[in-house]
């Protein structure tokens, strides 16, 4: 079919990564399945990046996705009919498809292109590196596409109007926020809604805490249970989130209306006349679900969801973003993950819309707006780098004791009380 | 059009497939034992004892497929651990028993229980015995049936938009909240009010089973004998007594039927808390919690387990089936 | 203990009148027994007393106030159904207090009530069954005593015992006689088309053909001098027989001569002018005698019927008319495909011209 | 009833009333989505939809048009235009920043500093006047108006014409289908056996099939699609024809055997001794005479597999040729769930097809089909 | 067309034995009539001969062929239900042809047997009807064409009339006694509770009791000799008086004195032995004439009931003794409560001891 871009035409594309692809590889007649949890605009912008596969290789991929994908992936590869190639959210649900044995392990030189070209390259390849079903531990996936968490959204016009700076650091952030409240406004907006999975937001800004009053290493050791959910400075984190989400004049609609305002709707006070906030932390994707019309850029913004300055902690970066495993081995599935190693595949997709990566071996510049480039920025321009902490671990806290927990301490349980509570359902694992 | 002619024919098939069976297989019974000649008598005895198998069997195959089968694996999943590899004996139960959140759905699924078919009914009786007695009625029968034609999820999601919250200073949308204002209330975020909410997603629950409950009932209320009713209108009985002591007790039958269907799709539901709270606020039942640890937990020993309590509770309500099916028989 | 009066009185359903011209007074105490075909309107009639139906035109007043409007509850009436519509789900008791509970009685009250009427109808062993575990009879007999303890001024009978069984019928039948004789001021209205039942039962019965009144008066007067050929054919069984015939001779008497070929006379009074005039002649099956003298009818016996006490003889058709019965008394097996000679005495042979009776000329 | 003598009207009145009253609780939810159906995204959440259905107060921010499109006038620069793009609105405030929306009345002038000003008149008419030329960003503009409802048909656009629509139709009707008639004819036959034939075990059959009505059917996919590849026949329209029609059954056999053992026993009685074989008498008597038990099991089987989701995702493949009209709306309503515009006009685009199928069927759901055979 | 033989057969119902010693030979073109008081099992063992019910024990065969395992269809047979039982779906002409059809009769020969029984019942008019729209006897006809239809060895009647109303029934119990005159070799069995069905059809009545069979006999038979109280009393209406008594004169005629103080002459003979014996004096209503000479019975008349060509007349209870019953031809209205002398012809009177009839000794 149509390639979006005609190979060789426009020189920012590394066209070479193609042709050089193209000649090694010939898979015709071959099919590959994908299923992953694209749908809608994601889904046509990834067909876009596997025409070019299909044009190099002739395999003829077919990919279906969309909402589900967890529990179709799940149902799929247990029945015995899984797909060539997953493409999973989350990194904690992998590790548990490894740990079946249901994954195939991949090729070692894909740990060594992890290393030499990603961003925190080991980081990376110790989030696709899992024990398998006989315990050893072997690479089993390529991280691409990702998303940066630790981003506040805010209009620079609202600002411009009150008279307000972007804060650098934390205590410059909260610092702010009084003043706001002083001015008679409201600085934030936070909505935990999302229906069957209600709390997830609240899950983010913890991390994001996380990293900014603990050490990296205290993230990891969280991730895995190895520091304690009840631990103190895990307590500590969720009161930092509640110095937010909990205090009446912080947050529009007050403390209560957190956990059952829809995330989608939360951003739109931003818009609203006169605002009904000043700022909204959220992930990369919300500018979706802004008012029709609004121009990322122009009517809305980001900065960086800065750090303490006191705490030395660097710049952390809480992120997000798609494995691809293995899950029906295939020439065609390892020649899939070969394309995914070569620039042309990122840029692809970087010169449209909506998609980040950690390749440095790509071109910046073809990034399809300038937001895009300035995500990509605080992503490379990273200290540390970690991946969503609830997408790490057991789905049953991930994608449930936690958003509960959440939710419960954003109603006023006690955080200690919730951290206990979450620590149970955790040992209740075991 | 090609696609149309692939999906008539296909259904044209599969419909034509299920009918030829019980066709050809009746047929060969009968060219087996044929019901002519000498031994007519004893064939036909003979094939009598086969029939009724014959008839069952895709039925058996079918419900021993898609339940008993699936049933059993549960019942050996909830013994094995989460990923059905190695037995763990009673853990699954223990654990369950001391999850707070097992206590939590226990607590709330008694009170679906108690709340939704009773109130299913009784406002499908409502409806029943109003829409069959005006002209409009069959329009009215319509509009009440509608919501069963809402999946679920529809439902939950219009009904989220009635529950919904907006804070103060900003205007409702929710009519709830609206209504409260009107009435001199703050706005309240309803689906996190405990215990309530619990009841507001009853509600749902309750708008959706009474069209059902209202069509089966409809039909019942019809076939009670005229005459009785005039005796009671002789008796001096208002129209209110007619309804709660004459047409009542005459359906009963019919009404244990609705209620137990009721019963049984409020132990199965799932998606209108899952989709409104997903359980949160103290609103989670046995089947979000089974769902919970089917897709988001991974956990197909707990899920089992929920799911076996889930069964359990429906006991008493094939006992009395039973018992009703025996008396039938004499 | 009420006089009933209908005043034209007419019932139409949209645009079909099926009754019209209703006037009939029934006195305090009477038991009024509506008969006619199916289908004529006795049931609506009855119910229209009730007030289960609207009255559409005329009116109907209870000892002079007019009811039209009244609701049935208040009407003072009770009323036993066909079909029992006994409380499926209430026992004999709870079918029978139902009424004095919604009256609002008191429990001393509505058990007196209650037991005096289950000794009357001999129900009180049953009073805590449900109806579903009674015979037929019995369950009748609580459709009765329900009407019983309300001490109605009217009681209204829709075919009470046609779906007892014969031997039930002819027990029930003897009850209810034996209840009118102990409420003698209670009025009654029975609506049946079993002529026994109407024979035995009526102070008066009124005979409804065709959405009018064809006869009203008491069962022998209907039995022996009906006024038209309809009552005539309808009261008494089999059917009176009908043989069209000729007026020969007139007078105190008149001599009919058959189109059969018989010949008859009938001590009914005639003017010359009558002479010639073509009349229908009735005799009843069982008015019917075998004679040696000139007679009324000669024919084939077709089929016996030996009841035991009497006979009945079916004689063939000749051409289209209509079948000619006897009932002779007595056991006659021996008659079947003899030629028969039957005359009847004067005195029993009806005439009847443009269907109605010349008696009433 | 309605002939009864002295009903007094106004209980016929409180019937009415009384209906009419739960009539509209019920479709009270229902209509609000419709009405919200016709709004978009941003007015569903700013407002009450029964707020749409009247002129409404409205906070709009409104950028006023851009650099290139200023006109010069002498010496000013100038950009005019409408703040009410779409229709017509009347303005009541207006203001030059977030901090103050209503500073203005309309046709007043406001200062912009830096030689620009703007005024908006009541019709929403505005002009912004600059010494220099505008450059970059056009400033912003704060309204306050009376806006008349406004609808936009929009939503329906993008669920009637999205891509595949139709063929998710046809693939939806070549589930539902066969997925409502095989059921009911296994069904049938077996409530039949159940009712009517004598064989051991009835009784101890007819309890498990009460039984099964309540094994939820979530925890059966993973065996039964490990099933489905075993047999072949793993994502294919067989496959969810059969998972539906098993889900299905228990309560298809339990209503119809419950209806078949009110059917009189002569009836089948006299067909046993007119020479007609079981299956003659199923076929040719006891079918015909079940319709109304068959055309209601048959409404509600269609309304759950037509509504169903979880069973399609698992047992049919999400491929173009595949996809159910559920599966199709849920990817349009985005990635990241619900958008209340898309869901409530796809409500309304879904109910059509199960309300013709009640409205059709809805004379056979009353008795009286037995009249005349018995007495 | 067959003979059929019931031989010692029974029937239980679980522990529960409904039927037993059963032994009935049937002969070709005979019209049984099984006669009863509800529930002794005459639908049961109609149901049996039909193979609906399993026979428990004893044999039962048609023309000498085993038949107690051959189902229904195979038999030969044709039912005809109380209740109707029409396909309610199918019009008239297909649930006569419903048999035809299964049995892949031609459509020229369905048509044509369609057509004769249409035509002998009267139903060609109506044969695109769907029962719905027939009133109850066109119902009832049409079940029995449905009957006829299949031109079976033996027809099974289960109380075929005892839905229509009085005139209904006898036009309709007519038409059955011509169709058995049009078929003279079929056999038909046919369960009533109808007496005046049963002595008028019945070639031979079966009287069952108490799950067996009571006596077996024509009509005139069981009507003048009844074997025992129980047939005494079943078979004509008003049942027969019964009077308990002493003999005390025997010989070629025997004379008993009455415990009431009447007298009574039987031309039943007995022998000395039997002097003494107490026995139940049984007499019918119509027997009962009023005499001057010693009366058998003298009583006070407390209800009398005129049904035009009789009159009934019931008579005071005398402690708990049954009510005595008298039929008197003609209208008889004036002895209300008067004392009537009555006595009987010797020849009409019946005597039981043990509930036997002393004539069967
Ligand atoms: N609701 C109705 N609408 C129209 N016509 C009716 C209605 N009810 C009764 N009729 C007609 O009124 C007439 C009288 O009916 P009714 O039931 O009073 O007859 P009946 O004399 O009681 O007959 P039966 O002896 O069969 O009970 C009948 O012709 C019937 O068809
Ligand atoms: N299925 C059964 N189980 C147990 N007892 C039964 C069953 N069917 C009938 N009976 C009993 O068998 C007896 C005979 O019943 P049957 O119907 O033959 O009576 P019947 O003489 O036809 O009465 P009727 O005149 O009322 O029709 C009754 O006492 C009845 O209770
Ligand atoms: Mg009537
Ligand atoms: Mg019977």
């Amino acid at each position: 079919q149509d390639l979006k871009f005609a190979p060789g035409e426009d020189a920012r594309f590394n066209w070479a990564s193609f042709d050089s692809f193209k000649a090694n590889h010939d898979l015709k007649g071959q099919t590959l399945k994908i299923d992953g949890p694209w749908g809608g605009v994601d889904k046509a912008l990834f067909e876009t990046v596997i025409a070019y596969f299909e044009a190099a290789t002739g395999a003829d991929v077919d990919y279906s996705g969309g909402d589900g994908f967890e529990q179709r992936v799940m149902i799929d590869v247990e029945a015995g009919s899984p797909p060539g190639i997953a493409v999973i959210p989350q990194p904690g649900l992998a590790a548990d498809l490894a740990k079946r044995g249901k994954l195939t392990p991949l090729k070692p030189e894909i740990g060594t292109f992890l290393q030499e070209n990603y961003a925190a390259g080991q980081s990376w390849v110790d989030l696709s590196t899992y024990p398998g079903a006989d315990g050893t531990k072997a690479l089993y996936g390529l991280f691409y596409k990702v998303d940066v968490k630790s981003l506040v959204w805010y209009s620079p016009e609202n600002f411009e109007d009150a008279g307000y700076e972007v804060p650098q650091t934390m205590e410059d952030l909260k610092a702010l926020s009084e003043q706001i409240v002083a001015d008679g406004g409201t600085p934030w907006c936070i909505g935990l809604g999302s229906g069957g999975a209600t709390g997830w937001p609240a899950t983010d800004w913890v991390e994001d805490m996380m990293l900014r009053v603990n050490t990296p290493q205290d993230y990891d050791a969280w991730v895995s249970n190895d520091l304690k959910f009840d631990d103190p400075k895990v307590v500590a984190a969720i009161e930092e989130f509640g110095a937010f989400a909990r205090n009446d004049a912080w947050v529009a609609g007050g403390a209560g209306g957190v956990a059952s305002t829809d995330f989608r709707d939360a951003p739109k006070g931003l818009f609203a006349s006169p605002p009904t906030c000043y700022m909204h932390r959220q992930a990369s994707f919300i500018p979706s679900f802004f008012p029709e019309g609004t121009v990322v850029g122009e009517d809305a913004d980001f900065f960086y969801f800065p750090a303490y300055a006191g705490k030395e902690l660097g710049q952390p970066v809480l992120g997000a973003g798609t494995v691809f495993v293995v899950t029906q081995d295939s020439p065609a599935a390892q020649a899939f993950i070969d394309f995914l190693t070569t620039p042309i595949a990122h840029e692809i997709w970087m010169a449209q819309s909506g998609f980040l990566t950690p390749n440095k071996a790509v071109n910046t510049e073809v990034y399809g707006d300038p937001t895009l480039k300035k995500m990509g920025d605080i992503l490379l321009n990273a200290t540390t780098f970690r991946f969503d902490g609830s997408d790490l671990m057991p789905g049953a806290i991930g994608a449930g004791a936690f958003w509960t927990g959440m939710v419960d301490y954003s109603g006023g349980k006690d955080a200690a009380a919730v951290a206990s509570d979450i620590q149970k359902t955790w040992d209740t694992l075991k | 059009m090609e696609q149309l002619f692939m999906a008539s024919a296909t259904i044209v098939i599969g419909v034509f497939g299920c009918v030829a069976y019980f066709f050809l297989s009746n047929l060969a019974l009968d060219s087996i034992y044929p019901p002519r000649g000498p031994d007519a008598g004893r064939n036909i005895t003979r094939a009598g004892a086969i029939r009724p198998w014959l008839f069952l069997l895709p039925a058996l195959i079918l419900l021993c497929a898609y339940l008993v089968y699936p049933l059993f694996v549960s019942i050996w999943l909830s013994f094995h651990d989460a990923t059905g590899d190695s037995f763990v004996g009673t853990d699954n139960y223990t654990w369950l028993l001391n999850d707070l959140k097992f206590r939590e759905s226990m607590k709330n699924n008694l009170l679906w229980l108690l709340v939704v078919p009773a109130a299913s009914t009784f406002f499908g009786l409502i409806a029943a015995a109003l829409t069959d007695r005006i002209g409009w009625g069959n329009f009215a029968k319509a509009m009440i049936f509608m919501p069963m034609a809402i999946s679920f999820v529809g439902a939950a999601v219009i009904w989220k938009f009635i529950y919904d919250y907006r804070g103060d200073g900003q205007t409702e949308v929710g009519v709830l909240n609206a209504i409260w204002v009107a009435l001199g209330g703050t706005p309240q975020t309803w689906l996190t009010i405990e215990p309530s909410n619990s009841f507001l997603l009853m509600v749902v629950l309750v708008w959706i089973q009474t069209g059902f409950a209202m069509v089966i009932l409809s039909a019942a209320l019809r076939g009670i004998p005229e005459e009785t009713i005039e005796a009671a209108v002789l008796d001096g009985a208002s129209p209110l007594q007619i309804f709660t002591k004459i047409k009542v007790p005459q359906i009963w039958g019919t009404i244990a039927v609705v209620w137990t269907t009721i019963t049984i799709t409020v132990l199965k539901v799932f998606d209108i808390v899952l989709a409104m709270t997903n359980g949160q606020w103290g609103t989670q039942v046995l089947a979000n919690l089974m769902f919970d640890w089917m897709f988001r937990g991974n956990d197909t020993g707990r899920a089992s387990a929920v799911a076996l309590i889930i069964m359990l509770m429906v006991t008493p309500i094939m006992v009395w089936n039973i018992r009703n099916a025996r008396k039938e028989m004499r | 203990m009420a006089d009933l009066k209908l005043s034209n009185v007419e019932k139409a359903y949209g645009e079909v009148k099926v009754l019209k011209d209703i006037n009939l007074d029934i006195k305090k105490g009477e038991l009024i027994v509506f008969v006619g075909p199916s289908g004529c309107g006795k049931s609506t009639l009855l119910r229209m007393i009730a007030g289960l139906e609207r009255i559409t035109g005329g009116d109907f007043t209870i000892d002079a106030a007019r009811m039209n409007d009244v609701p049935p509850a208040q009407r003072g009436i009770a009323m036993v159904f066909q079909s029992y519509a006994l409380y499926p789900h209430m026992t004999v008791r709870d079918n029978m207090s139902f009424a004095l509970k919604i009256a609002k009685k008191t429990t001393a009250e509505i058990n007196a009530a209650v037991e005096k009427a289950a000794r009357i109808l001999q129900l009180t062993p049953y009073l805590d069954r449900l109806p579903k575990a009674l015979s037929g009879g019995q369950r009748q007999r609580v459709a009765i005593g329900r009407a019983i303890v309300r001490d109605p001024k009217v009681y209204l009978f829709d075919e009470p015992l046609s779906n007892l069984d014969a031997a039930l019928r002819v027990a029930t039948r003897l009850e209810i006689a034996q209840l009118k004789e102990a409420m003698p001021d209670s009025t009654m209205i029975y609506v049946t088309h079993d002529q026994v039942e109407a024979m035995t039962l009526a102070t008066r019965i009124v005979v409804l053909a065709g959405g009018g009144i064809s006869q009203v008066g008491t069962p022998l007067e209907l039995y022996e001098r009906p006024e038209n050929e309809f009552v005539a054919q309808f009261i008494g069984s089999p059917a009176m027989n009908l043989m069209p015939g000729e007026i020969v001779e007139t007078g105190a008497r008149t001599r009919i001569r058959l189109a059969n070929g018989g010949e008859a006379v009938a001590s009914i009074p005639t003017q010359a002018v009558d002479k010639g005039l073509k009349v229908n002649l009735g005799v009843r099956p069982e008015d019917l005698v075998a004679t040696d003298g000139i007679p009324l009818f000669t024919g084939d016996v077709e089929i016996t019927e030996a009841l035991g006490e009497v006979t009945l003889l079916y004689f063939k058709r000749q051409g289209d008319s209509a079948q000619v019965v006897a009932k002779l008394p007595g056991i006659h097996g021996n008659l079947r495909h003899q030629t028969v000679r039957l005359g009847a005495d004067p005195a029993k042979i009806h005439l009847f011209h443009n269907r109605r009776s010349l008696l009433y000329r | 009833m309605d002939n009864i003598a002295g009903t007094k009207s106004s209980l016929v009145w409180a019937v009415h009333l009384a209906t009419a009253a739960l009539v509209l609780l019920w479709v009270l939810p229902t209509i609000g989505l419709l009405v919200s159906s016709f709004r978009d995204r941003d007015q569903i959440t700013t407002s009450g939809w029964w707020k749409s259905l009247f002129p409404s107060e409205q906070n709009i921010v409104y950028r006023a048009g851009a650099a290139d499109s200023q006109t010069q006038e002498g010496t000013t620069w100038v950009i005019v235009g409408n703040v009410f793009e779409a229709g017509n609105g009347q303005v009541k405030a207006f203001g030059i920043t977030s901090k103050a929306p209503t500073e203005f009345a309309p046709g007043a002038v406001a200062d912009m500093g830096e030689g620009v000003s703007a005024t908006v008149a009541e019709n929403g008419d505005y002009r912004l006047t600059s010494t220099a030329q505008f450059e970059g960003r056009s400033p912003r503009l704060f309204v306050t108006s009376i806006t008349p409802p406004r609808f936009t048909l929009d939503n329906y656009d993008r669920v009637l014409f999205a891509e595949g629509i139709g063929r998710a139709f046809i693939n939806t009707m070549t589930v539902t289908i066969p997925a409502t008639i095989i059921p009911i004819l296994i069904a049938a036959f077996a409530a039949f056996a159940l009712a009517w034939m004598e064989f051991p075990g009835r009784a101890l059959l007819i309890a498990t099939i009460v039984g099964l009505l309540v094994v939820p059917l979530q925890l059966s996919l993973i065996p039964l699609l490990k099933l489905h590849n075993s047999l072949g026949i793993g994502k294919e329209y067989v496959g969810i024809w059969l998972a539906h029609s098993g889900f299905g059954l228990p309560l298809a056999i339990y209503l119809l055997r419950n209806y078949m053992v009110g059917l009189p026993r002569e009836i089948i009685e006299s067909a046993r001794v007119d020479g007609a074989t079981d299956f003659q008498i199923f076929l040719k008597i006891i079918l015909p005479l079940s319709f109304p038990a068959l055309a209601s099991f048959a409404i509600f089987q269609f309304l759950w597999t037509w509504n169903d989701l979880l069973v399609a995702t698992v047992f049919l493949g999400n491929s173009a040729d595949q996809l159910v009209m559920t599966g199709l709306l849920r990817e349009l309503m985005g990635s990241k769930g619900g958008e209340w515009e898309i869901l409530a006009a796809s409500a309304f685009v879904s109910i059509a097809v199960p309300l013709l199928v009640f409205f059709a069927m809805q004379k056979y759901l009353v008795r009286g089909l037995l009249a005349g055979s018995v007495k």
